[in-house]
Formats: structure tokens, sequence, C-alpha cells
């Protein structure tokens, strides 16, 4: 083939078509694996239900993890900047203007002053 | 809210003298100082004083929203038209194929101190006369947009 | 007819959509079919003549187009003084590039708008101001006329203020577009002012031409600092971003798409400004590494603020953010060894191009992402992650174009965002590697985002509230498909798209000599 | 010294303007801020275009020499129209805030944030 599949990156190259070969050879292969296992599996019956100690399966509105609960941790661990960060967004249109402002005389002095 | 009889007849002499004088500005844009936007604010200007002396549920049946806006579009249409005129007859966009071709505002701009001539310049008047069109439309659905807005809120407050 | 037709597109790219946009209030009396209907016709021709003008351009070079001449290549009228006194369009491939990306862009978010806008009143005038933000854009990318830049720049802020706020949705979205109008009017004042710096030094409003008489004065650091904080603010790079969740959020799904694209518009502008007005005159290195810092902190801001939020598009605002942030992080890397022909060969034009192709990419990844949670928000009406919960059940072809969005916006191969972050942590790395890491990180924390942002629409059992959700209307899908088919072909055959779009571009960026010899003749 | 007059006109208007929209709290005052600073620009672009012993470049009446370059009075011009384009939007922006959340107090107005 005549067309410039691999990108060239200055220091290395980067070819998608072999990628998704690769991609789907692996997959072959992760199917060939996963079709050898245990096929005696019947729906429709206990086999499938979850078991749960033997509480009763909740609703489904119930078993759905809303968005608000992911990444509890991270949120957690970075507090101390979120407390800061969030809060700099204020809403109020004078403090962006004000934002503005400054970072056009913090670059004046920058460029300015120091060129 | 009615102002005075007084200020409301003033507003109604007024009227057609600032409609005269813009349009006038308007006309001679390509030969003194003006043109369409500001002889367009003009008008509106006039139409200004009404709604202002008036209220705006007297002037909503003279002035109507409908046939200002058909006014700006038509306005800025003849302007593009103007300009794409010049593409038609192969020049490039924008290009004066009126001026000097003796046709409509096709004669030549003469040399020197003059009184100047109405019938020169090419596209350019065409231009002034679509932007003032199209700016009293503009203006003046602005402001009556602006004041219907406002009579609505002191209703609901 | 075809040798016409590429001589005057680059007026054309204007004409039409303002013949369209005045049109639209007369033609919709006939009936919203007839309009439609005209409104596609427009798109369509202005998309044409967009591709058709890009390939002459990437073929033959840069095109010239003097407004109001004899002809459309008089640059410099024999009674002028030697000097472009006319507004001149001047097309080269940086230019041809935003054009195509303005004009596929507003033909996919045209077609998915007709039916997801169909239930607003007072369509006429949307469709009138649609138009004439592609005309803003168009103009924006294509002039070569400080002055004129500024007028399209309004005309672009203008009608992009009144489409803000055309959903009013209880005055948020008023809101949202006054604080937008507010800092975008100052900014615009103050490129104004930096344009009159400009004209009193150098008597020139033409870009080609102040670029020939540069000589970097005291009067020209100010006018550069105005107007790469004016437009850093513009594109919405941190810290001067606060105006563009807002908008983004509260804007209708469509027009946040086109909204992506005028930021990046004005992006375009930032860097003409910087490569081809001063080039090699500015001290390459600080401007570089302001450019850099403003584009590392929007990657970190951008992505750590996108993480916490509960509205979708709000979070996907944040990451338009982030996302700007590399265009400005390869580009400014460019940009600081400008100059060092030795480094600019190793990896200068490399971050540069990663940094180009990232903005053809990223226009059309977060538009395919703006617009699938347009769709969502026309079947469940809200766009608030919490309520959402097991649409990947109702609505398979929306979740596949969300999944091919996400992936793209992660940096995942095969799609195209892996493509060009691949060449901006390459050559980056070459430059600097913490930077390197820095945006490696945040490309894993954009997936991260991402990650939650699928599982808490698409995954998880069917809700009940959701029972009746269908999948989005047809013309919506075709609109998100096209835009897919580009981000799977440019992910697929990244060297193509270098090699024919992103490379020219590049360079003609960089030949500042080139661009002035296109207008001025000689060298 | 006094040639300059114009420009520290233009420097105090604009940092007029600009106190006006970062200090005041009402939205018609902080539009008024921006007007302010249009009219700082556009008095900074008609200072540039004059020159001295220059005229008017009007052909009735008046010789055909020494006439200025009327490009900065055309920017001037076609900024001042923009500008009545601004401050329409911005004021309708204004009259639909007021309709809907009763106040045109910028600290109220922060229904979007973080």
């Amino acid at each position: 083939m005549d067309l410039p599949v691999s990108l060239s990156t200055g220091t290395g190259y980067w070819n998608p078509l072999a990628w998704l070969l690769a991609t789907v050879i692996a997959a072959v292969i992760v199917y060939l694996i996963w079709q050898r296992g245990e096929s005696g599996y019947k729906k429709g019956t206990a086999q499938t239900a979850p078991f749960i100690s033997g509480n009763p399966e909740p609703g489904k509105e119930m078993v759905h993890v809303r968005a608000s609960n992911l990444y509890w941790g991270y949120l957690d661990a970075l507090k101390g900047y979120y407390e800061r960060i969030v809060p700099a967004h204020t809403g109020v249109v004078n403090d962006y203007v004000l934002w503005y402002l400054g970072v056009t005389a913090l670059l004046m002095v920058v460029v300015v002053v120091f060129i | 809210m009615r102002m005075s009889k007084l200020v409301r007849t003033g507003a109604d002499l007024l009227y057609p003298f600032a409609l005269i004088f813009g349009l006038y500005i308007i006309l001679h844009g390509h030969l003194t100082p003006g043109g369409g936007f500001q002889g367009g604010a003009v008008v509106a200007t006039g139409a200004a004083i009404v709604i202002v002396a008036w209220a705006y549920e007297d002037v909503a049946g003279m002035i109507r929203k409908a046939t200002m806006k058909v006014q700006e579009s038509a306005g800025l249409l003849l302007f593009i038209g103007a300009a794409a005129l010049a593409l038609g007859l192969g020049y490039a966009f924008f290009y004066n194929v009126l001026a000097n071709s003796g046709s409509l505002f096709g004669l030549p701009v003469p040399f020197g101190a003059n009184t100047g001539e109405l019938n020169t310049a090419g596209v350019i008047p065409i231009m002034n006369i679509a932007v003032g069109i199209e700016v009293w439309g503009g203006l003046t659905i602005i402001l009556l947009y602006l004041l219907s807005g406002l009579n609505k809120k002191e209703e609901g407050s | 007819m075809n040798g016409f037709l590429i001589e005057h597109a680059p007026a054309l790219l204007i004409m039409l959509p303002l013949i369209g946009a005045f049109a639209t209030p007369f033609i919709g009396r006939v009936s919203p079919r007839v309009r439609s209907a005209w409104v596609v016709l427009i798109m369509t021709l202005t998309t044409l003549t967009a591709l058709l003008l890009a390939s002459d351009v990437f073929l033959n070079g840069t095109q010239i187009y003097v407004f109001g001449a004899v002809t459309p290549d008089l640059t410099v009228p024999l009674d002028s003084g030697g000097i472009p006194i006319r507004i001149i369009f001047t097309v080269d491939a940086m230019s041809a590039l935003m054009q195509v990306i303005g004009a596929i862009t507003g033909f996919a978010v045209l077609l998915y708008s007709l039916s997801a806008d169909r239930i607003h009143s007072g369509l006429e005038s949307f469709y009138t101001l649609f138009l004439l933000m592609i005309a803003g854009i168009m103009g924006m990318v294509s002039t070569g006329d400080l002055f004129n830049f500024f007028v399209f720049l309004e005309i672009l802020s203008i009608s992009s203020a009144g489409l803000i706020a055309y959903r009013i949705d209880g005055g948020l979205a008023v809101e949202a577009a006054l604080k937008y109008f507010v800092l975008s009017t100052i900014g615009a004042m103050v490129i104004l002012i930096a344009i009159g710096i400009y004209y009193g030094e150098y008597n020139a409003l033409n870009i080609a031409m102040i670029a020939s008489r540069m000589q970097f004065t005291l009067l020209d650091k100010v006018a550069l600092v105005l107007i790469i904080a004016a437009l850093a603010m513009k594109c919405g790079s941190v810290p001067l971003h606060f105006w563009t969740p807002d908008a983004y959020s509260m804007a209708p799904s469509s027009i946040t798409a086109m909204l992506v694209v005028a930021s990046q518009a004005s992006l375009y502008g930032l860097f003409r400004v910087v490569f081809t007005l001063y080039n090699v005159t500015l001290n390459a290195l600080t401007v570089g590494w302001i450019i850099i810092i403003l584009g590392v902190l929007s990657m970190v801001v951008g992505v750590t603020m996108a993480i916490p939020q509960k509205n979708v598009k709000r979070l996907m605002a944040y990451h338009a953010i982030s996302q700007t942030g590399y265009m400005l992080l390869g580009v400014g890397v460019g940009l600081a060894v400008l100059g060092n022909q030795p480094l600019m060969d190793s990896f200068g034009y490399i971050a540069m191009e990663g940094g180009i192709f990232h903005i053809i990419n990223h226009a059309m990844y977060k538009g395919l992402l703006f617009l699938t949670a347009g769709a969502i928000f026309f079947r469940i009406g809200t766009y608030n992650l919490n309520k959402m919960g097991g649409l990947g059940h109702s609505m398979k072809y929306t979740m596949i174009f969300f999944i091919i969005g996400a992936l793209a916006i992660a940096g995942i191969p095969p799609f195209n965002g892996f493509a060009s972050k691949l060449m901006i942590y390459e050559s980056v790395f070459a430059f600097n590697p913490v930077l390197a890491v820095i945006a490696m990180v945040v490309s894993i924390l954009t997936l991260a985002s991402f990650v939650k942002v699928f599982h808490s629409i698409f995954m998880g059992p069917k809700l009940p509230e959701y029972e009746t959700v269908q999948e989005a209307p047809v013309p919506m899908l075709i609109g998100m498909g096209l835009l897919a088919v580009i981000v799977i072909l440019f992910g697929l055959f990244p060297q193509l798209v270098v090699d024919g779009l992103i490379a020219p571009a590049a360079h003609a960026l960089t030949d500042q000599s080139g661009y002035i010899a296109a207008v001025l003749g000689g060298a | 010294m006094f040639w300059n007059l114009p420009f520290i006109a233009v420097v105090t208007l604009s940092l007029i303007g600009l106190a006006t929209v970062v200090t005041k709290k009402n939205l018609i005052k902080i539009f008024l801020g921006i007007n302010i600073f249009e009219a700082a620009v556009n008095l900074f672009l008609i200072s540039l275009g004059y020159r001295e012993g220059g005229i008017a470049p009007i052909f009735t009446s008046a010789p055909s020499t020494d006439m200025v370059m009327a490009t900065p009075q055309a920017l001037t011009l076609t900024s001042i129209v923009i500008g009545v384009a601004t401050s329409a939007l911005l004021l309708s922006f204004a009259v639909i805030i007021w309709k809907k959340y009763g106040t045109i107090d910028t600290d109220q107005i922060r229904r979007l944030r973080e």
C-alpha cells in the first residue's frame, strides 16, 4: 500500500492500522479463551439471580450509582485544591472583568518591563 | 405612560422634520458628512420622540414591529445586492460598477470647489440608502422591543 | 465557471451566509419547511465553496481577494502610495484549514439543529443569527486586514450572544449571555486600541503591510499584550475562562458546538498575530512561555474543574477549556523555539502541527460530544447527571457516538485525539519533559471524567422514569454521524491529514515572508 | 505636552470606564462604564487621524489639496455602529434579567457559578 499510514512524530511513529490489527487479533484470542469456559449456565433460573446474603434484590433505581457519588475519594484527597479553586468561580461579572484586567496587567509587566 | 399634551403635540410636530432631515442626510451621504447610519439614526430618533411622548400602546398600531423587521432585512439585502452586483458583472465583490457609467448615480465627479452633484458616486448612494433603511428599521425595532418588555414587567410586579 | 468560483470563493464565503441570513426572515414567512430548505441550501453552498477554496489553496498556494477592486488580485492601487488601502482577504493554508473546520462543523450542526431546535419559537431569528455566526467565523479566519478582523469578531460576538440567550430558560441563559457579552465587548474594545496603535505607528491596517514594517517598539509590545490577553479570553484559556462554562452550558447544544469553532477562530487570531504580524521580531522565548503557561493552566484547571461537575454540558465545557490548553501548549512550544532553525526542525514544527491538528480534531469530537448531550437533553429534558442513568438501553446510536467522542477526547487510539496528542507529547517532551508529563496526566484525568459521565448517563439498569425514552431523531443522528465518521477517519489515517492539511498550515503560519509577498508582491 | 492632551483624555476615560465596570454592581452602570470605555477607544482612533493643516476630505466647496485620509474616521464610525448594537443587546439582556430575576444587582445575578 502506497498510503503513508504511519504517523511520524519526530522521534517515533504510530501506525493506527497495525494497532487496529493487533486489537482485533487480541479480541479473537480473548474470544477463543472465553469460549472454552463453562457453558452449562441456564438463563432464567436461580443461577443468574444476584445473591445478596439472602436479602431481596433492591429496585432498579436503587442499584444505579449516581454521578455525585463517583470519585468521592479523589475529591476528598484534593480537598485543599478544590476549596480554593471552586469559590474562585464566583459568578459575579465584576470579578470576571477584574480577572481579565489583572491578567492583562500582569502580562504587560512581564512583556513590557522585563524584555 | 403618556406625557402631557404639550409634549405629545410637540413630538407630533417634530416627527416629520426629523424624518425629512434624516432622509436628507441619507441621500447626501456621498457628498457631505453623514450617510446611511447617521441619517437612519436621525429618522429613528424621530420615531423615538413619538414613542417616548406617547405610550407604547398608542404607537404600536402606528409603527409596527413586523413592518420594521421587513424594512431591516430589506435594507440589508439591498446592501449585499448592491455589493454582489459587481460580482455578477465579473468584477470583484463591492466594486463600484455604477460610478462614471452614465446611468443611475453615474455622472463623473466635478473637479475643484463645487456645490456637489447628487447624481454621482455609483453604488455608494445606493448603499447609503440601504443602510439608512436598515438602521431606521433596526433602531426603531430595538426601541419598540425594549419598551414592550418594560411594560410587561410593570404589570407583573 | 469553476475558475470564476475559485477566484471569487473568499468573497462568496461571506456573501452566501450574509444573503442567507438576511433573506431568512422573508423566506420564513412562506413556511417552516421552505425556510429549512433555504438554510440547508445556503449552508451546503457555503461548505462546498469552503472545500473548493481549500483544495485550491492547498494546491496552488495563498489566495488573495481584494474587495472593491476591478479585479480581485489588485492588492496595491496605483494611486495609493504603495499601501494596500482596500480590505484584503488573504487565504493561506492555515485560513483554509479553519474555513474547512467551520464549514464542516456548521453543516453537521445545521442538520442536527433542524430537528433539535424545531420545538422553539422565533426560528427565523435563530437561523439568521446562525448564518451570521458562520459569516463571522469565515470572515475572521480569512481576513488580511486587522480592522476587518475586529468587525467580524464583533459580528461573531453579537450573534453568539444572541444565540446563547436564545433559550431564555428562566433567565439563566440570559445571565450566561450577559457575562459572555460584557467580557467580549471589553476584549474587543481592547483589541481595537491595539489596532489603533498599529495604525498610528505604521499608517496601515493590512496585516502584511504592518508585518513588513514591524519594529517591535514599546508600543508594539503594549499592543501585543492587549491582543494576546483579549484573544486568550475569547478562546477561553485559564484564568480568563470564566464565561466559557456558563455560555457553553446554557446555549442550545447545536450552538455550543458552533461556539467551540468560534473560540477556535479567536485562537486562530491569536496565532495569526503572534506568528504573522510579529514573527521573529518579538522575544519568542518569553511570549512562547506565556502561551505555554496559559495552556498548561488551562489544561490542569479545566480538567480538575470538570471532574466534580453535575451538569453534563458544564462538564464538557470545562473539558473544552482543557483541550484548548493542548492547542496553546503545542503552538506555544513552536513559538518558543521560533527563529532557531535546528530546534524548529527537530521538534518545533511537530509541536505546532500537533497543536493545529488538535484544533481540527477538537472541533470534530467536542462538537460530537455536545451534540450527543443535546440529543440526550432532547429526549429526557435534563442535563443533570444525577438524574440520568440506564439510557444505553434505549439510545444505542447516541451511546455509540458518545463513546467515539469520549475516547477521542481522552486520547485513546485509534481515534483522532490520540494522534494529535501523541504529536504534542513527543515534541513537548523534547522541549521540556515536565510539560509532557502534565499533558499526559491531564489526558488520564479526562478519561476518568468521561468514564464517570458514561457510567452515569448510559450504564446501569433502565430507570423507571425513562421507560418510554426513544432514540434521537434521524436528522440529529446524521449530524452526529457526520462528525463521528470524520473522527474515525482522522484517527485511522492521521499522516494523510497531517501531510495534506496540517503541515502546510503550520508552515504557512510560520512563513511570514511568504505571507507578505503574497499580498505586497515581491519578497 | 499639549498635543498629547487627547491621549491623556483617552487614558483617563478608559480608566474611568473600566473602574466603573469593575466596582459598580448595578447592571446599567456597568453598561455605562462599557460605553465610556467605547468612547475612550473612539476618541483614541479619532485623535490618531488628526493632521496639522489638513482639511476634511469633502469635495464640495473645498480645495482638493492636503486632504486627510478618512480611514480613522471610518474606523470610528464603524466602532460607533458596533457600539450601538452592543448597547442595545446588553440593555435587552438587562430587561430580560430584570423580568426573570427581579434584580439588576450583579451580586444577585450569579445562579451560574462553580
